[in-house]
């Protein structure tokens, strides 16, 4: 009993971890639909996004709320200059060039967030619970719980701008085909702004997540290689696929790591996410909620 | 006026097929040897050569080995890091490891040890090829970290590997070839050097071959380098073991040479990628890219933090790093709009420019 | 327009190879260069800054109060590494032949530490790692190059146990107890497995191991296993942002905090206030005392902060800034030791390595740098670069580190077999001779 | 098994009753046709008839679910493309699939690798059998490089050609290998006229020369007739004609399909 008890407590802990990797998988998987960039920089935005709420709260010594509006504008404003100095210079490169220009991306956010907001720990009280259930045994994080919570919240409501929305409608345009909706009339420009603004948030989500966990710190851009084996798993443009991908990896990996772990010496949850992902590809190639790929000449 | 073929025929398919077929080039080709043979270890000082120029060479070295799997076969990896780790932990076990023949005991020569660490690395990378097969693209490049985790894990957790050496940290024994110790900065230098040269010239005749093309056709569209008769599994996996073997005695140098001491992390992720993006910036598919990117991804950030110092602008070391930080960023963002296919080809270009020079037209 | 490219390009390979060329020429007077390679950058600058101002400000103070030591002027350099082991390298060499040479190098970073060994050995330059490093670097014959200065891992390992002995009533105590290891699973985490090992055989103890992933960040899994495991002391070897996550998450497990107690890496102002109330009652090693009441950092506080000067006075006091003037304080005493014996004010790195091997940090020393009661007293050998280190047991109190115990010395008749076997294996694999000490 | 060596005339390829659907999409149905030594055989048909699937079912590239395929007189059971073409099976393809990255020596050079047989060791150090082998079989694409009359473009990377070049260099890649059975699938779309009397020069030429018996898609009726010795219609991935071009023409269902009558 008490061992299925743990079993249950291991399963749902890996859920909710896994709800916070999906969280940081969201904002790669907006930018790769809407753009086909494979943001490298987005571990670094969320850093970016977190240190910016936490800076501006303590310089101006205002309400978390405030400072979350003023970030805001924060993440526009840079998805504004990654668009006009980046992006829109690259149009139709490779994506491979585009990744690497993700990487310039991610170095100069490195340095700037570090000049500005400086490279102490931060820490970032928002008022999240930090303590922890106990249901009948079970043990549940009370700020993952939030997590998984919001993460639902966020694919809710992406969900609903993307198919309720005359902007959502363009975005999956030019998700589908960036001749076509330029043809018809959507700018470009315009939803790449809009996209790395939402990625950007959805970063800043993140990064208040994991901030409020670990404190504001340069180690936090590091969680973006938590949610690598999420995009495969899931897909690189399925929104659906990060959370599905999230919660199974999640779960997979702490699974392994303790009934798995044990007896390998452990330590393996991180090459297992990446295992276990790749064996799944090796056998559906097409992801998750992908269709069946039909090859042509 | 200067750089201008005309005037040099070529008269038969072996002088139009040779590396250089432009006389300026061998000429250019062989004053760069001469400068990295003689010039540098004799007017340069220990700093130039033990800090920047052989790390730089052995990165160089690595990046080649990536630029084989990614540049020519377009399969991405960041498992650079992980294969480099192999070479390295073999390199030491052979090293270390005696055997007694005919009465005779001893350890295996050292050169015949690091290429032998090369070819255990070519056998853990046709392992970890294996899912490129089915996985493409981005997808690959997330999949073989797997492999790069994978790997770091075992040399941590395996004791063997480090003959149960209590921190896992191996120690490299002395570079001694013929009874002849390398030991100071140049030799060093000299041997890495060598290493290098050769496998340098052995990459550029591999690439030209109909070995090479086989991965450039599997690059370019696999659907139809498989119906032209490339078998894509030998050729994704050809390209695996010969980047990695590549990789692998760039790790084994590293180890053996450049640090001394080496730990699993100094093959980290970090190191992956590094030495992926050395290869888009320095040039897909360009053996003299990987050179220029090396130099681009390792050296220009140690001259960014040299430089506020040296112009006397006296800010703390923090402020220094961050600036290096932003400007590196910057200039990798600036010379992909220059030219996204990676700086080997502005080099290209440059060099049709030249031709023409002082009459363009 | 492709020719000015051309042009420019060249131009600018010219400048670029400027800055690599031979270091700058030596001074006139008299002068001590001690190059700082310092990580205020990236993932683990939480822990490399205060280590770094302690440094900084300790010669600052030196310099302002004494004019140098005996007269000559030391000169710090900092060089900013970031915690990547390459750039650590190349900051070695770009510094070593500066000012004469560079007298000793101080890298706070396991990896440079490992990477430093053979280039400190071939240069002649002392390493000083102190806490921190191999653990075998304290046989001076293998590392006569290699300073820990401090009790080393093992060592450390084998003083908490003897804490939570003396804290259960003896260590035939922990017969029936279990004792949790977590640790960062790189090669600095796992230093201390196989000593814990022995002591587990020798004592009865339970040791569970749990290896946390690099960089520590997600560590659910281990806990979970803890809750279950429900050990009686958690022992932790840990860096970074894994503190402070290892912390919070005993709290949410319930662990009591006072049973809790990690290595003296895991015991800063960085890693508690993070962890905020969760951090109450947590405990940790300690080989320098935390505060601003040392006669030596009011000196600091008098002659840098005081005149305006210093790069960060919210450090002062804290563990990691006292832990880096404690080393600086004995570097000065192996220089004074090193200048009265050559009778030269500037001395080279051989001499210092004589004067570290020689110096005496007794009561009477510690009083006239400033530092009693913050160190262990030490008087390390040729053979023996430890000098006998003890360490003491600090908790924090939701504000501040307070020493709980008294000094602690290791069991060193399991330490020192292993170190020398240990030892005796890296001399026998890189094929070298013991130095001798005669 | 050995294979057996077919004379001209004699059916080189004997496809039988094949059919192929991608779930409930229907491809092929029940079609078969044989190709004879040395002729040069048309399939036409409207868009989506089923032509490129059946090229690529002969190739290896699609598996027919129902049916056999002879070739020389072997039964073939389910292969790989690379086992095609080591077999004598080359082709061309509807859209240029030509390395985009190479230069159109080196493309056409990616033909001849079935024969090249060096080892990766001896290509490294370039020299001795590696290359003397790569001169051998340089001096052959040259050869074709001659034949197809694309000298002055030896060096060029292929993406910078134009779209007739473009095709001729995958003429010339199929070439390379010297294949039996020369698929093309449309070697003349988007050419200008000029360009494709050129193209048909070359198919009769090598057709000719070589003795290469080539299959072709072609929606050039008047190329058709003009240069196959037989033809067959496809519509709906159904059969519906096949024979000597004037019967074809004079075919009902034929006209009927392409004129969208009848139905």
């Amino acid at each position: 009993m008490l061992d299925f008890l743990f079993f249950v407590e291991v399963l749902l802990s890996g859920l909710l971890t896994g709800a916070l990797y999906s969280l940081v998988a969201l904002g790669f998987v907006l930018i790769f639909k809407a753009s086909g960039v494979f943001n490298f920089a987005q571990g670094a935005m969320m850093l970016f996004a977190a240190l910016s709420l936490v800076g501006v709260q303590e310089m101006l010594g205002v309400h978390w709320t405030i400072a979350f509006i003023i970030t805001v504008g924060i993440m526009i404003a840079l998805a504004w200059c990654v668009e006009k100095f980046v992006l829109g210079k690259l149009v139709n490169q490779e994506p491979i060039i585009l990744f690497m220009a993700t990487i310039g991306v991610t170095f100069f956010l490195d340095g700037f967030g570090q000049t500005i907001w400086g490279s102490d720990i931060k820490i970032l009280d928002i008022g999240l619970p930090n303590g922890a259930f106990d249901v009948g045994g079970v043990f549940i994080d009370q700020l993952e719980l939030v997590a998984g919570l919001t993460a639902g919240a966020l694919v809710i409501i992406l969900a609903i701008f993307f198919n309720k929305t005359k902007i959502g409608r363009a975005l999956r345009a030019v998700a589908d085909d960036h001749q076509a909706a330029m043809s018809v009339g959507i700018s470009l420009r315009y939803i790449w702004i809009v996209v790395w603004t939402v990625a950007g948030l959805v970063g800043l989500v993140a990064g208040i997540m994991w901030g409020s966990k670990l404190g504001v710190q340069f180690s936090l851009s590091l969680i973006a290689l938590k949610a690598l084996p999420v995009l495969m798993l899931g897909g690189f443009t399925s929104i659906p696929g990060a959370i599905v991908g999230g919660l199974i990896i999640g779960a997979g990996e702490k699974l392994a790591e303790i009934y798995v772990g044990d007896l390998v010496g452990g330590a393996i949850e991180n090459w297992f996410a990446y295992m276990l992902a790749m064996v799944f590809l090796l056998f559906r190639p097409q992801g998750l909620f992908g269709e069946k790929i039909i090859e042509r000449v | 006026m200067f750089y201008r073929e005309a005037g040099q025929f070529k008269s038969s398919y072996k002088e139009d097929q040779a590396i250089f077929p432009i006389l300026q080039d061998r000429i250019g080709m062989g004053i760069i040897l001469l400068i990295a043979f003689v010039g540098i270890p004799l007017f340069t000082g220990d700093y130039f050569i033990g800090a920047i120029m052989t790390p730089f060479l052995i990165l160089a070295l690595a990046a080649i080995g990536l630029n084989i799997l990614t540049g020519y076969a377009g399969q991405i990896s960041l498992g650079t890091g992980g294969f480099m780790a192999v070479g390295a932990f073999a390199a030491y076990k052979f090293a270390t490891f005696t055997f007694t023949f005919g009465g005779f005991e001893g350890t295996m020569p050292l050169v015949i040890t690091i290429l032998l660490s090369g070819v255990m690395a070519a056998l853990v990378g046709i392992m970890f090829g294996i899912p490129s097969l089915r996985i493409k693209g981005f997808y690959l490049a997330v999949a073989t970290l797997a492999a790069q985790f994978f790997i770091e894990w075992v040399f941590i957790k395996v004791g063997w590997f480090t003959n149960y050496s209590p921190s896992g940290v191996i120690t490299a024994p002395p570079l001694i070839i013929m009874g002849y110790e390398f030991d100071t900065a140049a030799e060093k230098y000299l041997f890495t050097l060598t290493f290098v040269a050769i496998l340098a010239l052995a990459a550029k005749n591999l690439v030209r071959s109909h070995i090479g093309r086989g991965w450039m056709a599997i690059r370019d569209m696999d659907i139809a380098a498989e119906i032209i008769g490339f078998k894509p599994l030998q050729t994704k996996l050809s390209a695996f073991a010969v980047s990695s073997f590549f990789c692998g005695v760039a790790g084994a140098l590293w180890a053996f040479v450049h640090l001394g001491t080496v730990e699993p992390e100094a093959f980290g992720i970090n190191r992956s990628f590094a030495i992926l993006f050395m290869v888009i910036i320095g040039g897909m598919g360009s053996i003299l890219g990987s050179f220029i990117g090396a130099a681009f991804i390792m050296l220009l950030p140690i001259f960014l933090n040299n430089v506020p110092p040296m112009i006397g602008w006296n800010i703390g070391v923090d402020m220094v790093a961050h600036l290096e930080f932003m400007v590196f960023g910057v200039l990798i963002i600036f010379f992909l709009i220059v030219e996204p296919h990676g700086l080997a080809r502005l080099w290209t270009i440059g060099k049709e420019k030249l031709r023409t020079w002082p009459f363009p037209y | 327009m492709s020719l000015k490219k051309f042009v420019l390009g060249a131009l600018g390979a010219a400048v670029l190879a400027a800055p690599f060329t031979a270091p700058a020429p030596a001074f006139a007077e008299d002068t001590l260069y001690l190059p700082k390679l310092v990580y205020r950058t990236g993932p683990f600058a939480p822990g490399g800054v205060p280590t770094a101002n302690g440094a900084v400000d300790y010669w600052a103070m030196i310099n302002e109060r004494d004019g140098g030591v005996n007269g000559a002027k030391v000169i710090v350099e900092e060089c900013e590494f970031g915690y990547n082991t390459d750039r650590g390298v190349e900051c070695y060499e770009r510094t070593k032949n500066k000012n004469n040479g560079a007298l000793i190098y101080q890298p706070y970073s396991t990896g440079v530490t490992y990477a430093l060994a053979d280039r400190t050995r071939t240069d002649k330059i002392p390493l000083m790692t102190m806490g921190y490093g191999r653990a075998d670097a304290g046989i001076g014959t293998a590392f006569p190059w290699v300073f820990p200065l401090m009790t080393n891992y093992w060592g450390q390992a084998t003083g908490i146990v003897k804490y939570i002995g003396d804290q259960i009533g003896g260590l035939d105590n922990l017969k029936d107890k279990t004792i949790a290891l977590v640790y960062l699973d790189i090669a600095y985490g796992k230093e201390s497995i196989p000593i814990m090992e022995t002591l587990s055989e020798k004592f009865g103890f339970t040791l569970k191991q749990y290896p946390v992933v690099f960089p520590g960040i997600e560590q659910k899994a281990t806990w979970l296993q803890i809750r279950r495991a429900k050990p009686d002391y958690i022992v932790m070897w840990g860096w970074g942002a894994m503190n402070a996550t290892a912390i919070k998450e005993a709290a949410k497990i319930r662990f009591p905090a006072e049973n809790f107690i990690g290595n003296w890496w895991s015991g800063a102002e960085q890693d508690t206030v993070p962890a905020g109330d969760a951090a109450v009652g947590y405990k940790s090693a300690t080989f320098s005392a935390a505060g601003k009441e040392f006669p030596v950092i009011k000196d600091i506080m008098t002659h840098v902060y005081g005149k305006g000067n210093g790069s960060g006075e919210e450090n002062v006091g804290q563990v990691l800034y006292n832990r880096a003037v404690l080393t600086q304080v004995f570097i000065h005493a192996g220089i004074l030791t090193a200048q009265e014996k050559y009778g030269v004010k500037a001395i080279t790195s051989e001499q210092l390595r004589w004067g570290l091997e020689n110096m005496k940090m007794d009561a009477a020393m510690a009083e006239k740098l400033g530092v009693a009661g913050m160190g262990p007293s030490i008087s390390p050998t040729c053979e023996d670069h430890i000098g006998g280190g003890e360490f003491q047991i600090q908790q924090w109190d939701g504000k501040k580190w307070n020493i709980v115990s008294d000094k602690i010395t290791p069991m060193n008749e399991l330490v020192l077999p292993a170190m020398k076997e240990s030892a005796e294996n890296y001399l026998k694999e890189k094929g070298l001779e013991p130095a001798s000490c005669s | 098994m050995t294979e057996q060596t077919v004379n001209p005339g004699e059916v080189l390829l004997e496809v039988e009753d094949i059919s192929l659907s991608f779930g409930a999409v229907r491809a092929i149905s029940d079609v078969s046709f044989d190709i004879k030594k040395g002729e040069i055989r048309a399939i036409i048909g409207p868009n989506g008839a089923g032509k490129t699937s059946m090229l690529n079912c002969i190739n290896g590239f699609y598996h027919p679910q129902q049916g056999t395929i002879t070739y020389k007189g072997q039964k073939r059971s389910q292969m790989k493309p690379y086992e095609a073409a080591a077999q004598g099976i080359a082709r061309t393809f509807q859209n240029v699939a030509l390395f985009r990255g190479m230069t159109t020596l080196d493309n056409i050079m990616t033909g001849r690798n079935l024969k090249m047989k060096s080892g990766l060791f001896s290509s490294m150090l370039w020299w001795g059998s590696a290359q003397k082998e790569e001169l051998e079989h340089r001096r052959y694409v040259e050869d074709i490089i001659d034949f197809l009359e694309i000298e002055a473009i030896r060096k060029t990377p292929v993406g910078r050609l134009p779209y007739g070049l473009q095709k001729r260099v995958e003429l010339g890649r199929a070439l390379a290998a010297e294949p039996e059975l020369l698929l093309l699938d449309e070697p003349m779309a988007g050419m200008n006229l000029e360009e494709k009397e050129d193209m048909c020069r070359f198919i009769l030429d090598v057709n000719d020369e070589f003795g290469t018996t080539i299959c072709l898609i072609e929606h050039d009726m008047g190329v058709v007739m003009d240069i196959s010795d037989r033809v067959m219609v496809l519509d709906y991935g159904g059969k519906i004609g096949d024979g000597l071009p004037e019967e074809v023409r004079s075919n009902q269902k034929v006209i009927d399909a392409y004129l969208g009558g009848g139905h």
